[in-house]
């Protein structure tokens, strides 16, 4: 799993690249924790087309961040959800806090 | 009635044997020719057991997962199985949302993860174990 | 002398009738040979690459193997010959094996989506694993093995996170795991536990070791060369 | 020295196994990033060696093959094991071209491939243990 992150505007967008899992969770919290302390974004892109498997690790360290970034009065959404994550995003309600789009791009122009 | 073939598999409760675990439950399942979807939602489901006996049963401490992997004329059984300190209340435990780890991130989603994605899961627990 | 020293004995015959020029003695001897060359080529298959091709390689060590035999030696001719048959193979193909697995699988689980679902259009229904891994022309374990690309997506070689400045390599994280707790529990599903459970009488074990040089470079000369003396026992 | 990571597998010596057990191998190894070749000469060995448990060691009856794969800081070692017929000679076993079974078309190369693609390859055996 690899993470790479850009900022446009005030939105942080994070392309998410490979397995989600226990195992890799750690890493992409502390790596998406430290760019939201250091720069000025308050929002988050969550850019899911890369991602091959998740499970419901990744629900926590997506309602994680989206716990952080509500305190920053800032919006959270996602991008690029594939059928069988979107199955278990569905199955836990995530929908209902932040919504998800088929591109970044349109992610960013409805922030 | 006896099982047409059976795999066990143990190993060791770290982390990066969650993606390993999943590739052999997938192999061993592909035998019955899935298709991708359905390899997908038993490797998902194969995760979430094998993340929650490492993290809950073992607690992050090191001890020995199993796997055991049966092929039956039109079924496929996998069990995980962990002797590390057991779920007190199970029907507590496969509620939606209920974790015992809020502070870990998680999200009590395993469970209901596991029966949406599988046609049947069983849950055996007994309490006690703690690791040396 | 039996069957097996009258064979060998002609053998060393011809060896020396070719080692001296004879192209005759020469190309009995790759003749007697060929069954040898073949049952070593069929274990290169499902690498990419014709198993005439490999034939090929497989004839040219044989040959090198002939004109580099010495009856000093004091192994059979078959024993020398292998591992020089087995090490041409491997010079012919090991430039393309510097290709990490991790890359490779990456690339081929890549393919396997788009393949998938191409045939689900064409098909109007979800292909099954064999129906995609016969469309790939691979076999379904690779298939299995390349959905899971990020199996082990981190090399034990590469460092911890991404800056430049990390430089906690993940090998050294795993190592000082291991010095803790984890050694005694990993102790206690140890191969002797196992040896204990067999009935002696029934005891048959086969170790393979297969010894990774730490530094994974560029090159990985020792590990996968065939020991130039391999004529050993 | 104490392995880093270590996991077994036990499956029932079926022939549809082999490639399973391949792919449990692979996937192990994988944990080092491997080049290709490297990968496909674990592959080509265990394969050899399971292949002997199941026709040479149970004779094609039904018994357990077990893999015991363990990583070391600078290596790899993986055991296959069976509990069947044994080998009365060893060192001939292992010779280029010898086969009991010349009937069912072995070229006896088994041994020497996993000599030649491994390391190592250490053989032990006890004779007896034929099957119920
Ligand atoms: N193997 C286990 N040993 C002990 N307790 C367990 C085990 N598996 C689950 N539990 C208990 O059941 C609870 C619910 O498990 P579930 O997998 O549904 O959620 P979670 O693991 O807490 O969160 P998530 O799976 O969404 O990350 C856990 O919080 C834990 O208390
Ligand atoms: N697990 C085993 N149990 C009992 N005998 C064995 C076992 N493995 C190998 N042998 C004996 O050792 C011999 C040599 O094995 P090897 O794998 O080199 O050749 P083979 O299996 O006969 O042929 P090939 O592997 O080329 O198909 C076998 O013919 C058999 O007699
Ligand atoms: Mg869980
Ligand atoms: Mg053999």
């Amino acid at each position: 799993m690899n993470i790479r992150l850009t900022n446009r505007g005030n939105t942080l967008v994070a392309v998410l690249n490979g397995e989600l899992d226990h195992h890799t969770a750690e890493y992409i919290r502390q790596k998406l924790d430290a760019e939201m302390l250091k720069s000025t974004t308050k929002n988050m892109v969550l850019d899911f087309s890369k991602v091959t498997f998740m499970d419901s690790s990744g629900i926590g360290v997506i309602m994680g961040r989206y716990k952080n970034i509500q305190k920053l009065n800032g919006k959270m959404s996602l991008a690029g959800v594939n059928e069988q994550i979107k199955r278990i995003f569905e199955m836990s309600g995530l929908f209902k806090v932040m919504p998800a789009y088929d591109s970044i791009d349109e992610a960013i122009n409805k922030m | 009635m006896n099982p047409i073939n059976e795999v066990k598999l143990e190993f060791v409760s770290k982390s990066s044997n969650e993606a390993f675990a999943r590739v052999v439950a997938a192999a061993f399942v592909s035998q019955i020719d899935p298709n991708i979807e359905e390899l997908a939602d038993v490797k998902t489901a194969v995760s979430e057991a094998v993340t929650n006996a490492i993290i809950h049963g073992y607690e992050n401490k090191t001890g020995l997962v199993k796997m055991i992997c049966k092929l039956y004329e039109d079924a496929v059984e996998i069990s995980v199985i962990d002797e590390g300190k057991g779920i007190e209340d199970i029907e507590k435990a496969r509620q939606p949302m209920f974790t015992s780890r809020p502070d870990m991130e998680r999200s009590g989603m395993g469970f209901t993860v596991m029966e949406n994605f599988m046609d049947r899961v069983e849950v055996v627990s007994e309490v006690g174990g703690v690791l040396p | 002398m039996n069957m097996d020293e009258l064979y060998e004995k002609e053998t060393l015959e011809l060896i020396a009738a070719a080692k001296a020029g004879d192209k005759e003695a020469q190309s009995v001897l790759v003749e007697k040979n060929v069954g040898l060359v073949w049952s070593i080529v069929r274990r290169f298959q499902n690498r990419g690459y014709e198993a005439e091709d490999i034939f090929q390689i497989g004839c040219i060590g044989l040959i090198k193997a002939i004109n580099k035999f010495d009856c000093s030696f004091d192994v059979k001719f078959s024993t020398y010959a292998v591992p020089m048959i087995i090490g041409e193979i491997k010079r012919f193909i090991r430039d393309d094996g510097i290709i990490k697995v991790s890359r490779s699988l990456k690339e081929l689980s890549n393919k396997a989506r788009i393949t998938k679902e191409i045939m689900s259009k064409e098909l109007g229904r979800e292909p099954t694993v064999s129906e995609i891994s016969a469309q790939l022309g691979i076999p379904v374990e690779e298939l299995v093995m390349a959905m899971e690309a990020n199996c082990t997506p981190e090399s034990l070689y590469s460092t911890l996170g991404e800056g430049e400045n990390s430089s906690t390599l993940l090998i050294d994280k795993i190592a000082n795991e291991s010095d803790s707790q984890e050694v005694d529990i990993v102790d206690r599903i140890d191969l002797r536990k196992v040896l204990d459970t067999l009935k002696p009488r029934e005891k048959q074990i086969i170790v393979l070791r297969y010894f990774k040089e730490k530094d994974t470079g560029s090159n990985c000369k020792n590990a996968w060369n065939i020991p130039s003396t391999g004529i050993k026992n």
